[in-house]
């Protein structure tokens, strides 16, 4: 019996509590309004950038998938040793694929590179000068230089070529644009949770006399507590929902009509969408909840 | 119930405002606090919720000692305790209703017990017709009831109230000096602090005088005195 | 100076405050507003200096029309009307001076004149130790004489006072009622909402008894009444 | 003498409306701290991403440059049409630069090209089968296929050749990086002035009974609001002067190890620091007065 009585004055007490957080959700009107509002913004803002970082992200990898070098063998490597240096290459760490081109393939490539200029193949058909060689991929594009030290080291091989400069640079370009993307996205989330939390300080600040007299009235600290993080636990998820429903609808009318743009393909919504926007609700509710709390401590010490 | 020994209070910056107190009211008693503005009635008050912490002395309320009461135990002492402030101290985003009802619902009663008590308490001051209203759609009087009815909503075992008829009417100031005196009667300690010299002398009481941070008059079946 | 010819006040989702008061209160005059808690009485005054709106009805105050009064004209009316507001209104971030001095800022006073002006008007009240403390370090009612000070210090044609008394001990009361009889003798009208029956059956003026939004009373030399 | 005096009052009113709007920021403690914080941690996001994306885009451009077209002529071209064809190039619209490469340059360049297939082009020095060309840059990127178009219209020239796929894709994610940037950067300001005035204007909210009060007391609406302008463009510019003075440092301390590093060159600090700086100060400034009358309003109608 007592210990029933007990479990009742709990549940009776949360729902309490629950009921008085949504009531005063309503009751701050403005505040309401603007705290939310606070959260939308930056939630809208974080999932942007993350939206448009996953893109570039994959877009660049794209290009730099293409980044290959071509490594070739020596005239004294027999057929037999072709397809155990090719394992030993592709052992190495790093490497993500090896395909072997024989010096047929290799002029046939030539031809079609020079374009203009088949006139002057005319006749190697039959003396090809060129030599067998494997194209070979790093796992990280930053490897390429790595990985070609190591190859030009095994016996057969003759040398290791790829188009440095070019490669270089374009590489350089997009590993420092992927580096500040992330140092920025990371300033961005965190910003955007002293921002929300900020914003939630100061409507509780506005609160305190509130507070205060809850106290002088008996109230014990987690009987004012709880209200407020159902409080912030709304606003966050209020907050995020406007953003992730933006960011859903906007994603997929541009999937829809960049489809048209043939050289560069946007993520598939599905797991890119639906992670986003589960991020952006943690972070909404648990920046909510947590700035509710911090900032009505400071005023239960009365 | 309420001992204070030697009890000083300064607030930074400032005189003494209080200065060796010492009082000990008992269980039941009903004791007027009198003295000229700024003389440290509040003060003397605000001490014994602990709204306060006295600078220097000791005090029991209850057989709490409060120099030695946990933060935590704080709330427990106040639920004890029905005090109605001088700036009566609504919760301006509640109704009066649920400002009444806001003393039962932290010690954790039930739904239906409030709903009897507030609309109990209510009707005692007077104010039922008004329990939707907010503070800011209630008249200063109504007010200072509302403050009244939730100082008496859940039987505390002492009523401390500072200046309850401040800002009432003399036909609405008795009503609510019978009430005391029946809460009084049926065994709840009353500290009141008022200027208002036709109760004092007509509802004849303990009267505690302050002036100037001190006790300077304590007696039984005192009057207001400061004749002028 | 305040004429009001059928002015009805409902707030809303309430019973009408107000039912169709007609007054006429001459320049020099000393009114008291009397009458039960929630009679209307400070609604009657709010309606003087424009804190409120009547829903029907016409007043004028010192020659202004309210109803044909421009938005941008108010601060004029109201810097003519000195009020002690019920609730005391003062502003919680300046200080007890500054609280005062705000009253002469908003005319344009000079400094000097504000610096007398206002230790003058402090001295009135008997706060001038209290300068500097802000209003949550006063006790009630040195808060009530400072907002007194404010309505007096910039010597206005009307004073209107919302229970100027109600949290002040009888001593002071009187110091106040002095003052306020002194001025009124160099020609200000004062308007006054009281429930200290001493008050207005020993200093004998004009008495406008209001009950449930009506004027039930109007007596140039009246007495409090409700006798209980 | 009379309109001495008012003028007397009118500035010894405007020096009281600076003294309250400072004293009010020194009063309002706790809020102002939050206002300027709010202020202090967008722009600093601002400035961030404004820095970082004057100095991508300055990258970029860098890569892009590198963007160039053959133009194949003709053998039927003499050496005199050689100049004329040169200056006609030149002078389309959108034509940076046109450099002749005559056909024994053009072998000498394929030869350093091929590298490891020198043995090839044995003998060809006599019997020399490439054209003679013109190396053509655009000025910009996105413009070399209409350009090429357009050269291939002209007498003499037999055909445009560049990489289209290479510079195709580069070029693509280079463009989409920089207009996704230009995007995020608006997003990013908008947002960031939308927070400011939003937590000014809680702050005010705040204070919306001390405002009643003044106007009850007999203020005049401009009265009232000069302070709070004070004190809006104060939080403003104090807001702005802690991001300014960290970008200052943090951008010189970058600059100053990034030289170790040869292919990635930021841009200098004078102009780019010097701008984003005085960007910074006129939002911060004006969108704290402007958030501070704005949010007043609301609360003189009484
Ligand atoms: N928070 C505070 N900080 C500094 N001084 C204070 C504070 N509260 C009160 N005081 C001062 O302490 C003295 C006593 O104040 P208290 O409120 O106890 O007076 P009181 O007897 O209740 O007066 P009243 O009848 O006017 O309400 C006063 O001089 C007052 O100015
Ligand atoms: N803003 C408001 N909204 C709704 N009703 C109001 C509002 N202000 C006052 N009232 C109601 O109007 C009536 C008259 O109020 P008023 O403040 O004028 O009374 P009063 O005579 O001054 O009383 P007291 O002596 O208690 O101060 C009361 O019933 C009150 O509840
Ligand atoms: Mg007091
Ligand atoms: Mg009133």
């Amino acid at each position: 019996m007592r210990s029933g009585g007990y479990t009742d004055t709990m549940i009776r007490i949360l729902l309490r509590h629950l009921r008085e957080g949504i009531r005063s959700l309503g009751r701050n009107g403005w505040m309401t309004i603007a705290s939310i509002s606070a959260v939308t913004v930056t939630l809208l803002l974080v999932g942007l950038f993350l939206i448009v970082g996953f893109n570039l992200q994959a877009a660049s990898l794209n290009v730099e998938g293409q980044v290959v070098m071509n490594v070739f063998l020596l005239p004294d490597a027999t057929p037999a040793d072709v397809p155990s240096l090719q394992t030993q290459i592709q052992n190495m760490p790093d490497v993500k694929s090896v395909v072997f081109v024989s010096k047929e393939e290799g002029l046939q490539q030539l031809r079609n590179k020079l374009q203009a200029d088949q006139d002057l193949l005319a006749g190697l058909d039959s003396n090809n000068p060129l030599p067998n060689k494997y194209i070979v991929q790093a796992k990280d594009p930053a490897q390429t230089d790595a990985i070609a030290g190591r190859i030009s080291t095994l016996a057969h091989v003759e040398k290791v070529v790829y188009q440095k400069d070019t490669v270089n640079r374009l590489l350089t370009w997009i590993a420092w644009a992927r580096n500040f993307g992330i140092v920025l996205m990371l300033a961005l989330i965190f910003t955007a949770m002293f921002l929300i939390s900020n914003t939630i300080r100061i409507t509780i600040f506005a609160r305190r006399r509130e507070i205060e007299i809850m106290k002088l009235v008996g109230a014990t600290n987690n009987f004012i507590r709880w209200p407020f993080l159902v409080e912030g636990f709304l606003i966050g998820v209020l907050g995020a929902s406007v953003p992730i429903a933006l960011l859903s609808t906007g994603y997929a009318i541009l999937v829809k009509n960049i489809a048209i743009l043939p050289s560069f393909s946007l993520l598939t919504p599905v797991p890119l969408l639906s992670e986003t926007g589960l991020f952006l609700l943690i972070v909404g509710s648990f920046i909510g909840m947590w700035g509710s709390v911090v900032s009505v401590r400071k005023f239960l010490r009365i | 119930m309420i001992e204070m020994y030697d009890v000083w209070k300064t607030y930074p910056n400032s005189e003494p405002a209080l200065q060796g107190i010492n009082v000990k009211i008992d269980k039941g008693e009903f004791v007027y606090v009198v003295g000229p503005s700024g003389a440290g009635k509040s003060t003397f008050i605000k001490l014994m919720y602990r709204e306060e912490k006295p600078s220097k002395g000791t005090i029991f309320i209850n057989n709490f000692n409060l120099e030695k009461l946990k933060e935590r135990k704080i709330p427990l002492l106040r639920r004890q305790i029905g005090v109605v402030f001088q700036d009566f101290k609504l919760l301006s985003r509640k109704t009066a209703w649920e400002n009444v009802a806001f003393a039962l619902e932290v010690i954790g009663a039930t739904g239906k017990r409030i709903r009897s008590r507030v609309k109990e308490t209510m009707d005692m001051v007077g104010l039922a017709d008004k329990a939707d209203a907010l503070p800011s759609q209630l008249s200063g009087g109504q007010q200072q009831r509302i403050a009244i009815a939730r100082a008496l909503v859940n039987s505390p075992a002492v009523i401390i109230a500072d200046e309850p008829t401040g800002n009432l009417d003399p036909e609405n100031s008795w009503e609510i000096m019978n009430l005391f005196n029946q809460i009084n009667q049926r065994g709840t300690t009353i500290v009141m602090a008022t200027h208002n010299r036709d109760i004092v002398n007509t509802m004849k009481k303990r009267v505690i005088a302050i002036e100037q941070g001190h006790i300077a008059r304590d007696e039984k079946r005192g009057v207001y005195g400061y004749d002028d």
